[in-house]
C-alpha cells in the first residue's frame, strides 16, 4: 500500500475547474470570450489524465501483487466501527477505469467546444461537465463504500443537471428529474446492500468496516463465507441478498431491465453529455461496482446467474427496440443499454477482466458513435430524425468514415476492438461453469449471439439511413441553395478520428488466449480479481469450441450487416416502408409494440407514478381532516376556533365539525343553557346539588 | 379579658373606622371634600388594621371564650384582606360606577365587610362562624345593590340575597343538628364529638344525621367560595354588580370562605369522621371543569372573569382536598397570588370600561395594544399569570398546588392533578381570546375615540403587576409566611 | 303527654321542608323572603329543642337569639333590595322578570 | 456529584438578549417622554437587537473554543441555590449533547436577526419588517433567551421555566407579524405546546418527589432534588424502579410517557404534528427560520436529556414504539409533501420528515444511530433555515407561495436558483452535503436494531427526491411564466443570510469532524448507559 499523494489531485483538479467556471465563468465568458471558459475546463481533466499516466508508470514499477497506491486526506465519519475516510485508492482496475474516463472525458471536452459554440450559458455547461468528471473520478477512486456513494449520487446529480441543461423546454426538465429519481431507486438498493453487508459482517466477526480491502480480507476467511451463506434473510442466503441489493444499485445506474427507462429519455441532454455520461462513463459505474465487489458476487452462484441472465435479457430486449427507432440518438441509447447487458453477462459469468475490457472498448466506439451523431445533428441544424437525413457521406466524409469504423467495431467485425471484447464475453459465457443450472452458459451465450445480430443490424441500419442515399433534409433540395449539411469544424472531427482509431486499436491489448498472444489487460487486472479466481470454474470446453464460436460470431456480424445493407442502403429498397404501412394485424401489431418501446414507460407511469400520486392525496386528506381534527382536543379546538374565528376554511372546519359529537366545546354551550338567569332554577339546582352531595357521601363512603 | 382586647385590636380599629366613616358621611354630606375624607378614613383604618396585625399580641390564642382564635393562620388571611381592601378603596374612589353622592356609605360598608372577613377567618365557634358569615353576606348584598337605579345591579342583588339566604339557612340548620349531636358549638369539641360518634358504636342514625348536617354546613361554605353545586349566583352577580364590588367579591369573601372551610374541615372533621378529602376532590374537579368550559363561550369580560374565579376556586379546592399542611400552605400562597392577579385584571377591566363608555364586551378590547399599550401589556401579564405560565406568579402558585397533590401520591390524587392540568391548558384558550383581541386585531374604528381613563387605574394595575412578576422569579418570603402560618395542624 | 325532643325535631323538619318548597315555587319576591324566614326559624326551633334536651345548655338558646336577630337583619336588607326591584322593574316584584343576566 | 461554578459564560450568553430587550423597552418608555421619530426608534431597536445577537454569537464562538470535546462531564458550569424551600437551584452547564444546540441557536438567531431587517431594495406596502419594530425586537430577544436557557438549564424547574418562557414571544411573533390566518396558527401553536408542557409539569413534580436524598451546591442536604445530574444518576442506578406505581402503571413508564408526549409535540411527532404547517405558513420568514431551525430540536434534545438519560429502562421499553413513530414521521410526511401546493407548507412537512430521522436514530441507541440523530439535528438546523429563507425571498417578491404559480424562474433569478438548488439537494440528502451524513448514520445505526423500519424509511429517500425535484421543475425550470418577468435576483441582505449557511452545509458535508468531536464522547456515554440496561 504505497502512499501516492498525487492521487488526490486527479479528482480535485476537475472540481477546481468546476468551481472556477461556476463562480467566475460567467464574467470571464463575457469579458474574455469562450476561450477563458473552455481552456481551463479542458486543461483540468487533461492534467488528471497525465497524473493517471504517471500513476500507471508508478504502478508498473511495483511488484505484481502489491500494485496499490493510496492517499488519505482526512477521516470523514469516525463513528463506531464506521471508519470511512476521504481516501483514494488506485489499483489496476481503478487505473483502467480512470484512464479511459480522463482520456475520453478530455476528448469530449474538446469536442464540446465545437458543439456548444453558440450556447449562451457556455460556462455553465463546462462547469457541470467538470463537476461530472470530479464525481466520476471520486466514484472510481474511492477506497470505501461511503465515498463511492458520494461519487455514485454525485454522478446522478450531474447527469440530472446536464440532461436538463436546456431547461427552457419542460420535457428536458422532466427527463432530468426522471433520470435522478430512477437513479435514486437504484441508490436505495445500493444503500440497503451496503448496510446489510456491513452489519452481517459485524454480526459474524464482531468488527466491521466499509473499506473494500478490509471487507475483502474478512470475506476471504472461510468461516465468514460459510456463516454468510448459511444465514438466510427472506428465504435467500445472506450473501446472495447482499449481492442482489448491490445489483439493484448497479441496475439503477447502468440502466438494466427494470430501471433502464431513464436512459432513452436522457438523450434530451446535449450530445457530448450523452456521449460522456450516458455512453462512456457513468453508465459503466454499475459494471465497475460489480467488478469491485467481485469477492461478494463470486460467493453466490444464484447472484452470478441472476446478473448474467438480466444482462442477457437486457441485451436482446434493448437491441430489438433499436430496430424501428427513427431518432439517431435513441438508437444509440438503446444500443448502449444492450452493450451494458453484454458487460453484465461478462461480470455475471465471472469474467471480470473481460467485462472491464468491453467497458473500455465500448467507451471508445460508443463515444465515437455518439459524437458522430452529434456532428450529424449539428450538420443538419439540430435535426435528429434519420428519416430526414441521408446521403451525408458526400457532405460529411470524415464523420461518415469514423461512424462506419465505429459501427464495425460495435458489430464485432474481425480485428476491431468490439470483436475481441464481445467475442471473449460470449466465449466466457458459453464456457462458464458456475451458473446455477448446467445449461445456463449455453442459454446466455445464445441470447448474447442473438443480441449481436440485432446490434449489427440496427447499427448499420442507422449508418445507411443517415449516410447513404440522397439527402431528405427539409431545407432546400439536393444540390442547390437552402441549408446544406456541412462538415463539423476541425476540433470535432479530430476527436472523431482519434476515437475511431482507438476503437480499432484498443482491441489488441486483450487478445484471446486462443491465439497464444500475450493478453496484457488480463495480466494487468489479474491481481485485482485474484481473490475470487479460484471460485470461478470454467466448463472446460476445448479450444476447438472457441474457434468455432469466434467464426460463428463473425458470421453473425456479417449477416446483420448484410441484412441492414440490403434493406436500407441508399434507401432504395421499399421493404421497410411497406412493413410500416402493412395492414396485416400481426405485423402491424408487432411493429407498433416494438416502435412504442413495448409501452414500458406508459406501464411504469400508470403503476408506480400513479400509485404514488394517489397515495399522497390519501395522506394529505388524512392529515388535514382526521389527524388535525382528532388531535385538537377532540374537536374542541377546531370547531371552536373555526366558529369563533369565523373561518370558512372548509378543510379545517369540516374536519373538526365531524369530530365534535362529544367535544368539550359543545358541552360548553350546553352549560350556557343551564345558566338561565331565572332565580328559581338557581335555587332548585342549589337544593338538588345539596341533596346530591349527601347521597354521594353515602354511596361512596357508606 | 384585658389581654383578649389587645389581641383584638385590628378588629377594634376597623369598628372605629366604620363608625368614623358613617359619622363623617353624615356631617360632611353634600360637600365635595366629603368623598376624599371618607375615602381617606377608610384607607387609614384598613392600613391601621393591617399594621396592628403584626404587633406581637395579635397571635396569642383563643379569645372571648373560644369564639375567635387569633392564630397565625388567621393573621395571614387578615393581611390578605387588608391588602385587598386597600386596593379596593383606591380603585372604588376612582371608579365612576360608585355614585358620587352616596359613596360615604360605600366605604363604611366596605370597612364593615372587612371586619366581617377578619372575624370569619378567625372564628372557631359555630355561632361565630354563622354570625360573621351572615354579616359578610349582608354587607356584600348591600354593596352589590349599590347602584339603585341600575336594573342589572338590582337583579344581581336579588339573586345574591335569596341564594345567600338559602345557603346560610341550610348551614344554620346543619349547625343546629351538629349542636344537637355534640352538645357544643366549639368546632374543636364538635370534632371530638363526631369522632366519638363515628368511632364508638353509636347508632347508624347518629352517623346519618352527622354526615347530613356536615353536608349542609358545607353547603354554606361552598356558596361563599362558589364551588360547583352552589355557584349559580356567581356569574350573574359579578356581571350585575358594579365592577369594584365584583373585584373585591371575587377576592375577599372567597378567600375568607376558604379560611373558614379549611379551619372547619381540619378541626371539626378529624380523620375518622367523614372522608371529606374525597368529597372535596370530586367537587374541585367539577368546579374547575365547569368554570373553564363555561368561560370559553363568554363575550362579557366580567362574566368571563366570574367563571374564571369559579375555576380558580376549583384549583384551590384541589389543594384543600390534599388535606396536608403542604396543601393548606399551597392554598394560602395561591390565594395571595390569585388576589393580586384577579384584582389587577378587574382594575384593567374598570379602566377599559371607563374609557369605552361602559361596554364590557370583549370586542371593545380589539386593538387595545394600539390605543392603550400600557393597559394591554398589564392585562397580558395578569391573564398569562391566571393561566399559570412560568415567568409569572400564577405558575408558582399552581406549581405548589400540584406539588401538594402529587406529594400525597394516591391514585385519585393523580386523577385530580391530571384534571387540573388539562383544565389549566383549556383555560389558556379563553384568556388568550382577550389577548388575541388586544394584540392581534385592529382597533374597531369606533373605539379609538376612547377618552382617557383615569390614570389611577393604570397606576394601581402597575402596582399589582409588579408583585405578580416578582413572585414569578423570587417567591420564598411569601411562601415562608404562608408555611409558617399553617400552625393549626401542629 | 308533653312533647319530647322528637316532636320538636319533626316540627322543625316540617318547617324546613315548607321553607324550601316555598322558596322553589313562589314567583313573588316577598314569598321567597317568607320561605327564608321559615328555614331560619326551623333551625331556631331545633336549637332551642336541643338546648333543652341537653340539660338547659344555654349555648343553644343564645344561638337561637342570634338567629332571630340575624334573620331580622337579613330580611331588612332583602326587603330594601325587593323595594329597589319594585322600582326598577316597572312595579313588578315577580322574580322571573328579573332574569336578564344569563348565559 | 458536585458541580461548582466554573464560569458564568452561559449566564451571560442566556441573559444578554434579555438585557437587550430591557434596553429596547426602556427606549420605548423614554419615547413617551421625548418622542423620537418612528424610523429612528425602529433603527435603534434594530441596532440593539443586532448587537445583542452578535454578542451572543461571539460568546458562542468563545464557548466552542473553550469546550473540551473528550470529557463527558458538564462544562462552563454556573451553579447556585435559587429557592431553598423546594431545593431549586440555578444550574447552567453544557456537555456534548447540548453544545451543538447552543452554538446552532446562537448562529441561527443571528441569521434570523439579519433576515428581520428590511432589505434596502424596494419595500411595497406593509412588510412585516416595518410593522411595530420595537415590539418585534423585544419578543425576538426574549425568544432567544428562552431557547438558550432551555438548552443550558440543568435544573428541571429552571428548564421548565425557560421552556415555557419561549412560548410567549413565539405566540406574539406569529400572532402579530404573521400572515392572513395568523391568529389561528398562533393559538394552535400555543395550545399544542402548552398541553404538552403541562403534562411535563406533572412528571417533573412526580420525579421530584420520587427522587432520593442529595446535597445542594452549598452543601445543605435535601431529601428531594430537581438537579438533572442527580436525577440522572438516580435513574441510571435504577432508583425510580422502586417508586410507587402511578395510576396502576410503573412509575418510570408513566413519567417516561408523560415527558415523551410533552417533547414529541415539539419534535413534532406524527399525531401531534399538525400545528407545524400552520405555524410555518403564517409565521414571518425569520420566525419560521427559528421555529424550524431550533424549536424543533428542543423536543429531541429534551428526549435525550430527560427521557433517555434519566429513565434508561423505560427508554428501552419504549424504543420500539419510538422507532415506529419515527418511521411513520419519515414516510407519511414525505407523501404529504408531495401533495402540497404551498411552498412553505411543503418545507414544513419536509421538516417533519427529517425530524423523523432523529427519532429513528435515537430509538436505535447504537453509536451510529445516536450520533446520526444529533448530527441530523445540526444539519437540519442549517438546511431548514436556508429553505425558509429561500421561501421568504420568493414570497417577498411575488407575495404568493403557490408552487404551480411559478415557472422558469431560473432564467430571471439564476443566482437564487443556484442557492436554492444547493439547499434542496442538501435537504434531500445528496452525499457530499450535510444532510446525507446524518441520514446515513441514522440508517446505519437503525438497521441493526429495526431492520424493517429502516428499509421502509429508506424508501422515503426516493419520495423526498421526488417532491424536491418536482418542486424545482415546477418553479424553476420550464418556460418563464410572464407574470414573474419583473422579479429581481438576490440582494445583499439575502446573500448575507444564505451564503454562510450554504458554505457551512457544504463544509459539514465533506468535513463533519469538528461536529463529531464536540458530541461523540457524551453521546456514546449516554448510549452505553441506555444499552447496558438490556
Amino acid at each position: 500500500m504505497t502512499q501516492y499523494p498525487l492521487l488526490a489531485l486527479i479528482p480535485l483538479l476537475p472540481l477546481l475547474g468546476a468551481a472556477y467556471n461556476a463562480f467566475v465563468g460567467a464574467r470571464m465568458q463575457k469579458r474574455f470570450g469562450y476561450a477563458a471558459v473552455h481552456v481551463p475546463a479542458i486543461l483540468m481533466p487533461g492534467i488528471s489524465f497525465v497524473i493517471t499516466v504517471l500513476a500507471f508508470a508508478r504502478l508498473v514499477s511495483l511488484p505484481h501483487h502489491e500494485r496499490v497506491l493510496t492517499t488519505t486526506l482526512w477521516s470523514w465519519m469516525p463513528v463506531g466501527s464506521v471508519d470511512a475516510g476521504v481516501a483514494f485508492l488506485m489499483d489496476p482496475l481503478a487505473l483502467v477505469m480512470c484512464g479511459f474516463i480522463t482520456f475520453v472525458g478530455t476528448l469530449i471536452h474538446i469536442y464540446s467546444v465545437g458543439y456548444m459554440h453558440e450556447e449562451p450559458s457556455y460556462w455553465r455547461f463546462f462547469s457541470y461537465l467538470n463537476l461530472f468528471m470530479f464525481t466520476m473520478l471520486v466514484l472510481v477512486l474511492a477506497d470505501n463504500f461511503i465515498l463511492m456513494f458520494v461519487g455514485w449520487e454525485g454522478v446522478g446529480l450531474c447527469s440530472y443537471l446536464l440532461i436538463s441543461f436546456w431547461y427552457k423546454e419542460k420535457k428536458n426538465a422532466v427527463a432530468g428529474m426522471k433520470a435522478f429519481i430512477v437513479n435514486r431507486i437504484g441508490d436505495f438498493g445500493f444503500l440497503l446492500g451496503l448496510l446489510l453487508l456491513f452489519w452481517s459482517i459485524h454480526g459474524v466477526t464482531g468488527g466491521s468496516s466499509v473499506v473494500f480491502r478490509n471487507i475483502e480480507e474478512i470475506l476471504a476467511q472461510p468461516a465468514v463465507r460459510e456463516a454468510l451463506s448459511s444465514q438466510t434473510v427472506l428465504g435467500l442466503s445472506l450473501i446472495s441478498m447482499i449481492g442482489i441489493l448491490f445489483f439493484v444499485g448497479a441496475m439503477g445506474k447502468s440502466a438494466q431491465i427494470p430501471l433502464y427507462v431513464w436512459l432513452p429519455d436522457a438523450m434530451a441532454g446535449p450530445t457530448p453529455v450523452s456521449a460522456l455520461i450516458h455512453a462512456a462513463t457513468m453508465v459503466t459505474a454499475g459494471v465497475y461496482l460489480v467488478a469491485r465487489l467481485h469477492f461478494v458476487f463470486a460467493l453466490s452462484p444464484l447472484v452470478m446467474s441472476w446478473v448474467a441472465l438480466v444482462g442477457a435479457v437486457t441485451a436482446v430486449f434493448a437491441a430489438t427496440i433499436g430496430f424501428f427507432q427513427h431518432d439517431i440518438k435513441k438508437v444509440l441509447a438503446y444500443s448502449t443499454v444492450s452493450q451494458l447487458g453484454y458487460m453484465f453477462i461478462g461480470v455475471g459469468v465471472g469474467a471480470y477482466w473481460v467485462a472491464i475490457f468491453h467497458v473500455m472498448t465500448h467507451a471508445f466506439f460508443k463515444a465515437c458513435l455518439f459524437l458522430g451523431s452529434g456532428s450529424v445533428i449539428l450538420g443538419c441544424h439540430h435535426e435528429q430524425d434519420m428519416r430526414r437525413m441521408g446521403g451525408l457521406k458526400k457532405f460529411m466524409p470524415v464523420t461518415a468514415w469514423t461512424y462506419f469504423i465505429a459501427c464495425c467495431a460495435i458489430a464485432g467485425f474481425p480485428f476491431t476492438s468490439g470483436f475481441f471484447s464481445k467475442d471473449e464475453i460470449l466465449w466466457k459465457a458459453f464456457d462458464s461453469g458456475n451458473l446455477l443450472f448446467p445449461g445456463g452458459g449455453l442459454m446466455i451465450w445464445a441470447l448474447g449471439a442473438l443480441g449481436a445480430v440485432c446490434t449489427a443490424f440496427y447499427m448499420f441500419r442507422s449508418y445507411y439511413m443517415t449516410f447513404t442515399g440522397e439527402y431528405r433534409g427539409a431545407h432546400g433540395h439536393n444540390g442547390h441553395g437552402g441549408h446544406q449539411p456541412h462538415e463539423s469544424p476541425r476540433n470535432m472531427t479530430h476527436v472523431l478520428v482519434v476515437l475511431a482509431a482507438f476503437s480499432l486499436v484498443a482491441g489488441f491489448i486483450g487478445l484471446p488466449h486462443l491465439w497464444h498472444l500475450p493478453s496484457y489487460l488480463h495480466h494487468w487486472l489479474d491481481p485485482v480479481f485474484s481473490g475470487s479466481a479460484e471460485i470461478i470454474r470454467s466448463a472446460g470446453h476445448g479450444s476447438g469450441h472457441e474457434w468455432a464460436l469466434m467464426i460463428f460470431s463473425v458470421a453473425l456480424a456479417l449477416t446483420g450487416w448484410a441484412f441492414a445493407r440490403w434493406l436500407y442502403r441508399d434507401n432504395r429498397n421499399a421493404a421497410p416502408s411497406r412493413l410500416i404501412e402493412s395492414k396485416h394485424p400481426l405485423v402491424c401489431g408487432i411493429h407498433r409494440l416494438v416502435y412504442n418501446k413495448y409501452y414500458v414507460d406508459e406501464i411504469y407511469d400508470a403503476v408506480f407514478v400513479g400509485f404514488v400520486m394517489w397515495f399522497r392525496k390519501i395522506c394529505d386528506w388524512i392529515d388535514r381532516n382526521i389527524v388535525d381534527a382528532l388531535v385538537n382536543f377532540a374537536g374542541l379546538f377546531g370547531r371552536l376556533v373555526g366558529r369563533v374565528h369565523g373561518l370558512t376554511d372548509t378543510h379545517v372546519v369540516d374536519g373538526a365539525v365531524n369530530g365534535t359529537a362529544w367535544s368539550i366545546a359543545s358541552m360548553g354551550s350546553a352549560l350556557r343553557l343551564v345558566q338561565t338567569g331565572n332565580l328559581r332554577t338557581y335555587l332548585y339546582i342549589a337544593i338538588s346539588g345539596a341533596i346530591a352531595l349527601v347521597i354521594m357521601n353515602f354511596i361512596l363512603f357508606g | 379579658m384585658q389581654q383578649d382586647l389587645t389581641a383584638f385590636c385590628p378588629e377594634i380599629v376597623l369598628v372605629a373606622g366604620v363608625l368614623a366613616a358613617f359619622v363623617a358621611d353624615l356631617f360632611l354630606s353634600r360637600k365635595p371634600i366629603k368623598r376624599v375624607v371618607v375615602a381617606a378614613i377608610a384607607f387609614v383604618t384598613v392600613c391601621g388594621a393591617g399594621i396592628c396585625l403584626f404587633c406581637p399580641a395579635s397571635s396569642s390564642g383563643l379569645l372571648f371564650g373560644g369564639m375567635v382564635h387569633a392564630d397565625a393562620f388567621s393573621v395571614y388571611f387578615k393581611a390578605l384582606f387588608a391588602v385587598a381592601v386597600c386596593a379596593a378603596v383606591v380603585f372604588s374612589y376612582f371608579s365612576d360606577e360608585v355614585e358620587r353622592d352616596r359613596d360615604g356609605e360605600y366605604y363604611a360598608i366596605l370597612l364593615a365587610m372587612t371586619l366581617a372577613m377578619f372575624l370569619l377567618s378567625s372564628a372557631t365557634n359555630a355561632l361565630m362562624i354563622f354570625l360573621s358569615l351572615e354579616f359578610l353576606s349582608v354587607a356584600s348584598y348591600v354593596l352589590v345593590a349599590f347602584r339603585r337605579r341600575d336594573k342589572r345591579s338590582t337583579e344581581a342583588a336579588l339573586k345574591y340575597v335569596v341564594y345567600g339566604a338559602l345557603a346560610s339557612g341550610l348551614m344554620l340548620f346543619g349547625f343546629s343538628y351538629l349542636y344537637g349531636l355534640v352538645g357544643s358549638l366549639d368546632i374543636v369539641e364538635i370534632g371530638r364529638g363526631l369522632e366519638q360518634i363515628f368511632a364508638g358504636g353509636a347508632t347508624t342514625s347518629a352517623k346519618l344525621i352527622g354526615s347530613v348536617s356536615v353536608m349542609m354546613v358545607f353547603a354554606g361554605f361552598a356558596y361563599k367560595i362558589a364551588a360547583v353545586p352552589f355557584h349559580m349566583w356567581c356569574p350573574d352577580v359579578y356581571e350585575g354588580a358594579p365592577t369594584p364590588v365584583a373585584a373585591i367579591l371575587s377576592v375577599g369573601p372567597k378567600a375568607a370562605g376558604f379560611a373558614v372551610l379549611i379551619r372547619f374541615l381540619i378541626s371539626a372533621l378529624p380523620a375518622g369522621t367523614i372522608p371529606w378529602p374525597a368529597i372535596i376532590g370530586i367537587i374541585s374537579v367539577a368546579t374547575m371543569t365547569l368554570g373553564n368550559i363555561a368561560a370559553i363561550h363568554q363575550n362579557n369580560i366580567k362574566r368571563l372573569l366570574a367563571y374564571s374565579s369559579i375555576a380558580h376556586a376549583g384549583y384551590m379546592l384541589m389543594a384543600v382536598s390534599a388535606g396536608s399542611p403542604d396543601g393548606t400552605s399551597a392554598v394560602m400562597f395561591y390565594a395571595a397570588v390569585y388576589m393580586l392577579m384577579n384584582l389587577g385584571a378587574f382594575v384593567v377591566v374598570m379602566s377599559v370600561r371607563a374609557s369605552a363608555g361602559g361596554s364590557e364586551e370583549i370586542s371593545t378590547y380589539d386593538g387595545l395594544s394600539k390605543t392603550q399599550p400600557l393597559l394591554a401589556v398589564l392585562m397580558t401579564i395578569f391573564l398569562f399569570s391566571l393561566v399559570g405560565i412560568p415567568p409569572f406568579g400564577g405558575f408558582i402558585g399552581k406549581f405548589y398546588l400540584f406539588a401538594a397533590l402529587i406529594k400525597k401520591a394516591g391514585y385519585w390524587y393523580y386523577v385530580i392533578a391530571l384534571a387540573g392540568v388539562v383544565n389549566s391548558a383549556v383555560s389558556l384558550y379563553y384568556y388568550a381570546r382577550i389577548i388575541k383581541a388586544m394584540f392581534l386585531k385592529e382597533p374597531v374604528s369606533g373605539n379609538n375615540i376612547m377618552k382617557r381613563a383615569p390614570a389611577a387605574f393604570a397606576a394601581i394595575a402597575v402596582i399589582l403587576a409588579v408583585p405578580v412578576l416578582v413572585l414569578g422569579v423570587y417567591w420564598s418570603p411569601l411562601y415562608l409566611f404562608a408555611e409558617r402560618s399553617t400552625d393549626i395542624f401542629k | 303527654m308533653n312533647p319530647g325532643l322528637q316532636h320538636f325535631l319533626v316540627l322543625s323538619a316540617a318547617l324546613f321542608a315548607c321553607g324550601l318548597l316555598c322558596l322553589v315555587t313562589r314567583r313573588n319576591a316577598i314569598g321567597l323572603l317568607m320561605g327564608i324566614e321559615l328555614i331560619i326559624n326551623a333551625a331556631n326551633i331545633n336549637f332551642v329543642a336541643f338546648s333543652r334536651h341537653l340539660g338547659n345548655d344555654r349555648a343553644g338558646q343564645v344561638f337561637a337569639l342570634f338567629g332571630i336577630a340575624l334573620a331580622a337583619v337579613g330580611v331588612t336588607v332583602a326587603l330594601a333590595i325587593v323595594f329597589a326591584l319594585y322600582r326598577n322593574f316597572n312595579k313588578s316584584i315577580d322574580v322571573d322578570d328579573a332574569s336578564r343576566l344569563r348565559g | 456529584m458536585e458541580y461548582q461554578t466554573t464560569s458564568t459564560l452561559l449566564t451571560w450568553m442566556t441573559f444578554l438578549p434579555m438585557i437587550g430587550a430591557g434596553l429596547i423597552i426602556g427606549l420605548v418608555i423614554l419615547n413617551y417622554v421625548f418622542s423620537l421619530s418612528k424610523a429612528a426608534l425602529d433603527n435603534v431597536s434594530r441596532a440593539i437587537a443586532f448587537v445583542s445577537t452578535l454578542g451572543v454569537l461571539l460568546l458562542a464562538v468563545r464557548l466552542w473554543a473553550g469546550f473540551d470535546g473528550n470529557s463527558t462531564g458538564m462544562q462552563f458550569v454556573h451553579h447556585f441555590v435559587w429557592m431553598r424551600q423546594f431545593n431549586i437551584e440555578y444550574f447552567m452547564g453544557v456537555d456534548g449533547i447540548s453544545i451543538t444546540m447552543v452554538l446552532l441557536t446562537a448562529l441561527i438567531t443571528f441569521v434570523a436577526m439579519i433576515a428581520s431587517v428590511p432589505w434596502w431594495g424596494k419595500i411595497e406596502g406593509q412588510h412585516f419588517t416595518g410593522k411595530k419594530v420595537p415590539g418585534y425586537m423585544v419578543m425576538f430577544l426574549l425568544l432567544e433567551t428562552g431557547m438558550l436557557g432551555t438548552f443550558c438549564a440543568l435544573d428541571f424547574f429552571q428548564f421548565y421555566i425557560f421552556w415555557e418562557l419561549m412560548l410567549l414571544p413565539m405566540y406574539f411573533l406569529i400572532g402579530i407579524w404573521g400572515g392572513p390566518r395568523k391568529e389561528y396558527a398562533a393559538i394552535k401553536f400555543f395550545l399544542y405546546t402548552l398541553a404538552g408542557s403541562v403534562l411535563m409539569l406533572l412528571c417533573m413534580i412526580g420525579l421530584y418527589y420520587a427522587s432520593g436524598p442529595s446535597t445542594l451546591v452549598d452543601g445543605t442536604p435535601a431529601q428531594h432534588t430537581f438537579n438533572i445530574m442527580a436525577l440522572s444518576a438516580m435513574g441510571q442506578a435504577g432508583f425510580f424502579a422502586g417508586a410507587a406505581p402511578v395510576l396502576g402503571f410503573a412509575f418510570s413508564k408513566i413519567v417516561f410517557v408523560g415527558l415523551f408526549i410533552g417533547f414529541s409535540i415539539k419534535v413534532p411527532m406524527f399525531p401531534f404534528h399538525t400545528w407545524l404547517p400552520d405555524a410555518h405558513v403564517e409565521a414571518p420568514t425569520p420566525i419560521s427560520v427559528i421555529l424550524a431551525g431550533i424549536l424543533l430540536k428542543m423536543g429531541a434534545y429534551g428526549m435525550l436529556r430527560f427521557n433517555f438519560q434519566m429513565l434508561p429502562d423505560a427508554a428501552n421499553w419504549a424504543a420500539h414504539t419510538i422507532a415506529v413513530f419515527g418511521m411513520i414521521n419519515i414516510v407519511y410526511a414525505a407523501f404529504v409533501c408531495l401533495a402540497q401546493k404551498d411552498l412553505k407548507k411543503m418545507i414544513a412537512y419536509s421538516s417533519v420528515s427529517h425530524m423523523g430521522f432523529v427519532l429513528l436514530g435515537m430509538a436505535a441507541m447504537t453509536p451510529q444511530g445516536i450520533t446520526g440523530a444529533v448530527f441530523t439535528m445540526v444539519s437540519h438546523g442549517l438546511i431548514s433555515p436556508m429553505l425558509f429563507l429561500i421561501a421568504g425571498v420568493i414570497y417577498d417578491r411575488a407575495h404568493t407561495r403557490d408552487i404551480e404559480g411559478f415557472g422558469g424562474l431560473a432564467q430571471k433569478m439564476p443566482e437564487y436558483s443556484g442557492i436554492m438548488g444547493l439547499a434542496f439537494m442538501a435537504s434531500l440528502g445528496l452525499p457530499g452535503l450535510a444532510g446525507f451524513i446524518g441520514e446515513f448514520l441514522v440508517f446505519a445505526g437503525a438497521f441493526v436494531k429495526f431492520r424493517l423500519f429502516t428499509v421502509v424509511s429508506a424508501t422515503a429517500v426516493i419520495i423526498t427526491a421526488a417532491y424536491y425535484l418536482w418542486t424545482i421543475q415546477r418553479m424553476f425550470l420550464g418556460k418563464l411564466n410572464d407574470k414573474w418577468s419583473t422579479l429581481w435576483d438576490l440582494n445583499w441582505r439575502e446573500r448575507i443570510t444564505l451564503y454562510p449557511l450554504g458554505v457551512m452545509v457544504i463544509i459539514f458535508g465533506f468535513y463533519p469532524l469538528p461536529v463529531f468531536d464536540l458530541m461523540n464522547k457524551s453521546l456514546h456515554a449516554l448510549m452505553d448507559v441506555v444499552c447496558s440496561r438490556i
